[in-house]
């Protein structure tokens, strides 16, 4: 298999093919994140100070945290537009639960932190069962199931607060989740990159993984060879739940306050949006986890890189919209090339 | 084979069979698609089911391997009652089926497909070193040309067919259930297959083989059954049946010949290709042409580019170089559209995926290459009582059952689709015709309507390129025969030279030259 | 034929077959499911509160129905070739914001009337087909997934609507401009509702009876078989995407004179809103099923969910649950129905 | 619950055009158990959690049917929009709005006239003379009253600010932009370092004041909106940066509780309680035909530690134990 019939042969010609190679094992994200950090680091000064590689880390960890979840979803042949919901839900219920837990038993903080911890993981957990539920019991499109737990979770979290945020939690839960580094680098990161880690883990190596390929891939490929549809579709789901509920009490921990306002369409696009630039084959069965934080990563940089080069606020959605086009664009059109050669 | 060997041990005669059905019924909503049928397979032996498209084979294969339950009757396997069946708990007992419409995941590979709701793990952790050796083993063990870390959407459909019996051969197998195996396999892995067979026969293990190759038949079975509109009519022994008497059976009419005699009367050059090769180099350096009034055959192994040459006729495979020259006009920037306009259709090999959109109607699928004529459309309006006229009785020329327009094609057997693919070359005025393997997957009643078609097209002056793997039908139909061999042409037969000796030595001697080079 | 394409697993006959049985066998039956159960809600709200049922109330429905009614055709036009447009919102205020820019620019609120509204048209309009463009050309051309595109044009149109109007609503739309598309009326029917009926009934047709509505259809259903058989698929997807983005502006324009003012926010939600009365009303995500009848009844059946609930006096966050869990369930008595047969 | 203690009620009586100081003194009792619909952006924020507490404890005084409906947030102004004709298809007598733009509604207002239906505005700011009866304060003077609050914390100290007025396209952020920005004018020590537009939620706020913190080190002053300033507090402990000065342009339980520790320097107030409050009566006193003013705007102050004592709490927030009432019955 060649293009000589295409392509004069001659030096040159080996080398073009070889970073062709390159650019379709590792894809193009990195390059253009590469272009993105070396661009924004000649023209400000800050991009690339500790705070601020800091700051990105962690903003990128929470997206890549519910990113993960919307790609296993989204490989399984779903989509889980509920995440924005799940994380305002989350922290509101950990934030009420840590609080009532603090003022009714007193005693040492450790116990009324993981009581709110378990409440806030397991409202996520129960959205996202629900979720999966329905669509592998009832067989209706994800789509419009977690449409409809968007709007649901969302106004359970706004029944619960009234929007008005909650405080009362214990000091500790701040200082320790939210607050805390481990050799300079904020909580929030390692837990990221357990996540991306252990699901990574989860795509190659086990049985769960294996069948939520096999799924996405060809579901009936899949019932015919014995594969349970129903428990790893409801699987992906609550794994979905469950991380975008870590991410919520991570949030929380961050503003020191429960909020009926973190999370919302914009963390759920985000989250789609980063699958799909990672290489997240809408109709399922493709995508790497690890390819995902990468985009999360690759957005992260995008809007922190904006707002240091002085681009005025309301331009910057201009600049994003294009930038991610673009991406998407030059990712397909080198898998187009690729596929000739 | 190592776990054939394991499970069975050929029964003692008087033991029941195998697989004992009886009175299995099933409905779909509207479809009475098996109706009372009864059959037994024995230990040891191969059973055909043969019927039309659309009979019941494949849905009463779906029964035996677990995908869905019978609407009433029973089955008993291996002595034992079957309730609840499950495919995994099917495959757990030894009942290996391989599907007509794959059962392979696109975007796994091989290996990965091949243990599919049977892999090895603990605790939930897949042990893959095992299983890749296992995975090779099998595949080297079937002497099949086969990667088994290759992704199965990279693979074309007869890879993908070896992979999916590889699948079926991976546990142990009491009963092997092959739908029609061969309609994308070439000779050689053919040959491959049927070696496979007789040694599973000898281990005892039961087969169930649905083909509508009476060659194959002839080949292999040791008693077929005859299936009609989901009806058991006969089950005979194959040592004493004649083809004739199986087809009468099959269809309830006689059928003398399968290939027409054909007048082919060469006229001008309608196709000349000139040092073609296509982008992906499928293709590379071929001269070709085909003329008005004859039949040009092009045969070759599987992946030897020979459906990639006419889809670049077409103008749906980039072409890198070369030139293409329709009746003397030589052409540039090919695409469907203007290939259309020039009067040249193309029947693609695989109809779902290319040819049709099933859930629409018959008559929106004839009508489709065509609405850009002005019989069909009046400013970019569709006359409909106009189409419905004119494709009303183009479907009736090719007997199209149930004579309904507005059914959707989803609802047709394999045949039926394959002639509302030729009803659209009848939409409109065409003159030269590329068939990609055009009788596959479809039972010998319409193969012989499809012939008769081609026959009536070529007689009326057209060109016809046939590309197929089943080198009998490219011999009975051709006036002129290519062989192919890995992207370019390595012989051109003709006359009395056009024989299956010739064609399968030059395969050989190219192989040969390639070698010494 | 991209690539993309080809590695897309075809759906499984059976499947593709048992859908279409369905769409033939139980024509009639899918046809008025939903209505029955639209009878069946407004008698309920009827029975709660007597004022759902006035004419005066019937009429006020029926004119909030014809906004999203036509966002939601708009909407349907690209999921039936197996797209969707979350851009929708963002072109709405920005032809919203630019009608008014324009109008204010050739002399305000005392401008010519029909200068005015020709201005409107013309900025309005052009703007949403620039748009439209980008989206199909980016789809169709450059083969980027529907999801991304459009995710893309969304930012870029927030930004172009914010940064033109300088985040502040325009104000000076002439009384022409308001009198044409939003007070006036034709026998006693508000122009709303007249241009909604007049857009669905012309969509309709060209739906149902034109080339370019055929092609749709197949496109959607498969569209490497469309390709084959000559069906020009790529000009095609891209002619989609304008009608969708020109049917948007109209929309905008008849919001912008309910408003009586360019407003940058005044799509906000509506992207995901027009999807759901899309779907809910039976337009298939996967492509090739759907209508403009589809299109309204779920516009229409969202409209009087929450025109009810507002009448019988629900809390707004009971509200979001009430509507997420009526989303769900009317998917699922959809798939029941269907099941049941 | 009792609204007795908030009246008399300072004011700026702006009917004329002119503002002369004025007190407000509502009806003791409507005639009629009138119905009247209440509208607000969302309920949110503990901001328009307190227009409801007033608006809710004004009713229950007057006794008065009240519905109140939210919109769900500043993206949903054609909600808004059907929400308003739903008030008027439900009979109401009087409609209280709390626009999303009051530009935007600008034609409801005209069909509401024609009907007869009065219309009061609470709260938001809309066009002159929109409405036969509104209050709220001018968002630009509260933008004003922040950066005067600023100017006399500081003296002569260079303060470096960043504002982080809102979503762009609201227009509220925008009007609260410009009047801080059009006050310190003129003001050497004082240079507004850059705008950033952003969601008012937490999450996106902390974002832009981290990224903010990374651009502009010598950043000193965030200016923005409560939500800014609840995000700030942590990202400046994070960032240790305990000279940063936090000045909120509006008011919640969070901002009180911060000015309480310490963590931010001042926030501005609208008495959001009050105007709920006077909504309700202008809307009686419309119905009945009553004398009313025109335009009532509340004095708006800029709280910071050693104003704070002075404050009535009443007229700023809802006590923490109320429950928003979307409904509130006549006797
Ligand atoms: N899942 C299904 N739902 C509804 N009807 C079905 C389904 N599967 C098959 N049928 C119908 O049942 C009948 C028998 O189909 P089946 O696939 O068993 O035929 P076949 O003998 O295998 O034909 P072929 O030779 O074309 O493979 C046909 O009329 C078919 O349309
Ligand atoms: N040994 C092989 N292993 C994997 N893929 C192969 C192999 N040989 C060919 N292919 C793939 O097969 C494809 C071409 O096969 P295709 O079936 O289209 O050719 P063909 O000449 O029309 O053969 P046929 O019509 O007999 O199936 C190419 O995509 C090629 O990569
Ligand atoms: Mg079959
Ligand atoms: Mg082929």
């Amino acid at each position: 298999m060649s293009t000589t019939a295409t392509l004069p042969g001659g030096p040159g010609r080996q080398s073009g093919q070889d970073i062709l190679n390159l650019v379709l094992t590792v894809g193009l994200l990195p390059v253009l994140m590469a272009i993105v950090i070396i661009g924004t680091s000649l023209m400000s000064p800050y991009f690339l100070g500790w705070m601020n590689v800091v700051n990105i880390l962690r903003m990128a960890s929470f997206l890549a945290i519910i990113a993960c979840g919307q790609a296993m979803v989204i490989i399984a042949g779903g989509f889980d537009l509920s995440v924005g919901a799940v994380v305002a839900l989350a922290s509101v219920v950990t934030a009420k639960a840590m609080a009532a837990a603090a003022s009714a038993i007193g005693g040492p903080d450790i116990l009324a932190i993981v009581i709110g911890i378990a409440a806030g993981l397991g409202s996520g957990l129960a959205v996202g069962l629900f979720n999966g539920l329905c669509v592998a019991r009832l067989k209706v499109s994800g789509f419009v199931v977690t449409l409809g737990t968007m709007s649901a979770t969302a106004g359970i979290g706004l029944l619960l607060t009234n929007g008005i945020p909650v405080y009362g939690m214990p000091k500790g839960f701040v200082q320790a989740i939210g607050r805390s580094q481990i050799l300079g680098f904020p909580l929030a990161i390692y837990i990221a990159l357990a996540v991306v880690l252990a699901m990574a883990f989860v795509q190659r190596r086990t049985l769960f993984g294996r069948y939520v390929y096999a799924i996405g891939g060809n579901q009936e490929a899949a019932v015919v060879s014995g594969v349970s549809i129903r428990r790893h579709l409801v699987g992906t789901y609550v794994l979905s739940g469950g991380l975008a509920a870590t991410v919520g009490i991570l949030l929380t921990a961050l503003v020191g306050s429960g909020q009926a306002s973190l999370g919302g369409d914009a963390m759920m696009l985000q989250s789609i949006a980063a699958a799909v630039i990672g290489g997240v084959s809408l109709r399922g069965g493709i995508g790497r986890v690890e390819v995902v934080a990468v985009a999360a990563l690759f957005l992260t940089i995008l809007g922190n890189a904006l707002n240091l080069l002085h681009i005025d606020s309301r331009l910057q959605p201009i600049f994003l919209g294009l930038i991610m086009v673009l991406a998407v664009a030059l990712d397909e059109f080198s898998r187009r090339r690729m596929s000739r050669v | 084979m190592e776990p054939a060997a394991t499970s069975t041990t050929p029964r003692n005669e008087t033991a029941e069979p195998l697989l004992v059905l009886s009175g299995v019924t099933k409905r779909f909503p509207g479809v009475l698609a098996l109706d009372d049928v009864d059959l037994d397979v024995k230990a040891g032996e191969l059973h055909v089911l043969f019927g039309e498209n659309g009979a019941g084979k494949s849905t009463l294969i779906n029964v035996i391997s677990g995908t869905f339950p019978p609407t009433s009757g029973s089955f008993r396997f291996g002595g034992e009652e079957m309730a609840e069946l499950t495919p995994h708990k099917a495959r757990a007992i030894g009942i290996s089926p391989v599907f007509q419409e794959f059962s392979l995941v696109p975007s796994l590979t091989v290996e990965e497909n091949l243990f599919l709701g049977r892999e090895r793990s603990a605790a939930g952790i897949l042990d893959a070193g095992g299983m890749r050796r296992r995975a090779r083993e099998l595949i080297a063990e079937l002497g099949f040309d086969l990667d088994p870390k290759a992704r199965v959407d990279k693979l074309d459909r007869a890879h993908q067919q070896m992979a999916e019996i590889a699948k079926a051969l991976l546990g142990k197998v009491r009963l092997l259930i092959l739908d029609e195996p061969t309609a994308s396999l070439t000779e050689r892995e053919t040959g491959r297959l049927f070696e496979l067979i007789a040694r599973l026969k000898s281990q005892g293990v039961g087969i169930i083989y649905v083909s509508h190759r009476m060659r194959e038949i002839r080949a292999l079975a040791d008693r077929v059954t005859v299936l009609r509109d989901g009806r058991h009519i006969k089950t005979l022994d194959a040592a004493t049946v004649t083809d004739s008497e199986l087809v009468e059976l099959m269809t309830g009419r006689k059928i003398d010949v399968l290939f027409p005699a054909i007048t082919h009367r060469p006229g001008e050059v309608a196709i000349a290709v000139e040092k073609l090769a296509t982008a992906d180099g499928q293709v590379a350096d071929v001269d070709f042409f085909a003329r008005a009034g004859e039949i040009t055959g092009v045969a070759g192994l599987v992946g030897c580019g020979k459906s990639e040459l006419v889809r670049a006729i077409y103008g749906i495979e980039p072409i890198a170089s070369g030139s293409v020259t329709l009746r003397g006009e030589t052409v540039t920037a090919l695409d469907p559209r203007s290939s259309l306009r020039r009067g040249v259709a193309y029947f693609p090999a695989n109809r779902g995926v290319e040819g049709l959109a099933l859930s629409r109607p018959i008559r929106e699928n004839v009508s489709m290459a065509a609405l850009d004529l002005g019989r069909y459309q009046r400013r970019g309006i569709i006359r409909r009582t106009a189409e419905r006229s004119l494709i009303g009785p183009i479907m009736e020329t090719l007997k199209l059952r149930p004579p309904n327009i507005e059914r959707a094609v989803g609802n047709l057997s394999g045949g039926n689709r394959q002639k509302v693919m030729l009803g659209r070359a009848m939409a409109r005025d065409l003159d030269i015709f590329l068939f990609d393997e055009p009788s596959v997957g479809i039972d010998v009643g319409a193969k012989v309507e499809v012939y008769e078609f081609i026959k009536r097209l070529v007689e009326a002056g057209a060109a016809v390129v046939v590309v197929s793997s089943e080198l009998p039908e490219v011999l009975a139909l051709s006036n002129r025969l290519y062989v192919m061999h890995h992207g370019r042409i390595a012989a051109l037969l003709e006359g009395e030279a056009m024989t299956e000796q010739n064609v399968l030595s030059s395969f050989f001697e190219e192989e040969a030259r390639e070698k010494a080079a | 034929m991209s690539d993309a394409d080809l590695a897309a697993p075809a759906k499984p006959a059976a499947i593709d077959a048992r859908g279409s049985r369905i769409l033939q066998g139980t024509g009639w039956a899918r046809q008025l499911a939903l209505p029955i159960a639209l009878v069946l809600l407004l008698a309920g709200f009827g029975l709660a509160d007597d004022r759902v049922l006035t004419t005066y109330n019937l009429l006020n429905i029926a004119q909030q129905t014809s906004y999203l009614a036509l966002f939601a055709m708009a909407q349907m036009v690209v999921i039936l070739t197996r797209g969707f447009d979350l851009s929708l919102g963002p072109t709405v205020s920005m032809v919203s914001v630019a009608a008014a820019l324009a109008m204010a620019g050739i002399g305000g609120a005392d401008a010519n009337g029909i200068v005015a509204v020709l201005a409107a048209i013309a900025a309005g309009f052009a703007l949403a087909a620039a748009c439209g463009l980008f989206n199909g050309v980016v789809v169709s051309i450059l083969g980027v997934s529907p999801l991304v595109a459009t995710l893309g044009s969304m930012n870029i149109a927030i930004g172009v609507a914010t940064t033109i109007s300088d985040g502040r609503p325009v104000q000076g739309v002439p009384a022409a401009f308001a009198d044409l598309f939003y007070r006036g009326s034709i026998l006693g029917l508000p122009i709303a509702i007249v241009i909604a009926i007049l857009v669905g009934g012309v969509l309709a047709f060209v739906l149902s009876r034109t080339v370019f509505g055929r092609s749709l259809y197949i496109i959607g259903t498969n569209p490497q078989a469309a390709a084959v058989a000559g069906i020009p698929v790529k000009r095609l997807l891209v002619y989609a995407y304008v009608l969708c983005s020109a049917l948007a502006a109209l929309g905008a324009l008849m919001m912008t004179a309910r408003t009586g003012s360019g407003e940058p926010n005044l799509g906000g939600t509506l992207s995901l809103q027009s999807i759901a009365a899309a779907v809910v009303g039976g337009t298939s995500l996967a492509g090739g099923r759907g209508g403009v009848g589809s299109a309204a009844l779920g516009a229409l059946f969202i409209t009087i969910l929450s025109n009810g609930m507002n009448l019988t006096r629900i809390d707004g966050y009971v509200q979001m649950i009430v509507l997420g869990a009526i989303v769900i369930l009317g998917v699922v008595l959809d798939r029941l129905r269907l099941d049941g047969r | 619950e009792d609204s007795a203690s908030w009246w008399p009620f300072p004011v700026y009586d702006a009917s004329s055009g002119t503002p002369t100081e004025a007190e407000y003194t509502p009806l003791e009792k409507a005639d009629k158990a009138y119905n009247i619909c209440v509208l607000f952006p969302h309920m949110k924020d503990s901001f328009w959690v307190a227009v409801a507490y007033g608006i809710v404890t004004q009713a229950k005084a007057e006794n008065v049917n009240m519905n109140l409906y939210e919109a769900g947030g500043y993206e949903n102004l054609p909600k808004q929009i059907s929400q308003f004709d739903d008030c008027m298809a439900s009979g109401a007598d009087a409609i209280v709005v709390g626009a999303i733009s009051g530009a935007g509604l600008t034609q409801k207002f005209a069909e509401a006239a024609e009907k007869k239906i009065p219309v009061v505005g609470v709260t938001n700011p809309l066009p002159k003379d929109a409405l036969p009866a509104a209050n709220y304060v001018d968002f630009v003077a509260m933008g004003g009253v922040t950066a005067k609050g600023l100017l006399s914390a500081i003296g002569d100290e260079e303060a470096n600010v960043v504002t982080f007025p809102g979503p762009a396209g609201s227009g509220w952020a925008e009007d609260f932009n410009k009047g801080f920005k059009d006050t310190v004018e003129g003001h050497d020590n004082v240079k507004i370092l850059d705008e950033k537009f952003g969601d008012s939620g937490v999450a996106v706020q902390l974002k832009l004041i981290q990224d903010a913190l990374q651009t502009y080190p010598e950043m000193n002053v965030i200016w923005g909106t409560a939500p800014t300033a609840e995000a700030a507090i942590g990202a400046v402990q994070l960032a240790g940066r305990p000279d940063i000065k936090i000045i909120s342009s509006y008011e919640n339980q969070a901002m009180l509780d911060a000015l309480n520790g310490g963590q931010i320097l001042a926030f501005a107030t609208q008495y959001p309680v009050a105007e709920g409050a006077m909504a309700i009566d202008q809307a009686v006193r419309l119905i009945e035909g009553k004398d009313v003013m025109k335009l009532a705007q509340p004095k708006a102050d800029v709280i910071d530690e050693t104003t704070a004592k002075d404050l009535n709490m009443d007229l700023v927030l809802a006590p923490a134990d109320w429950n928003p009432e979307y409904s509130v019955k006549a006797k």
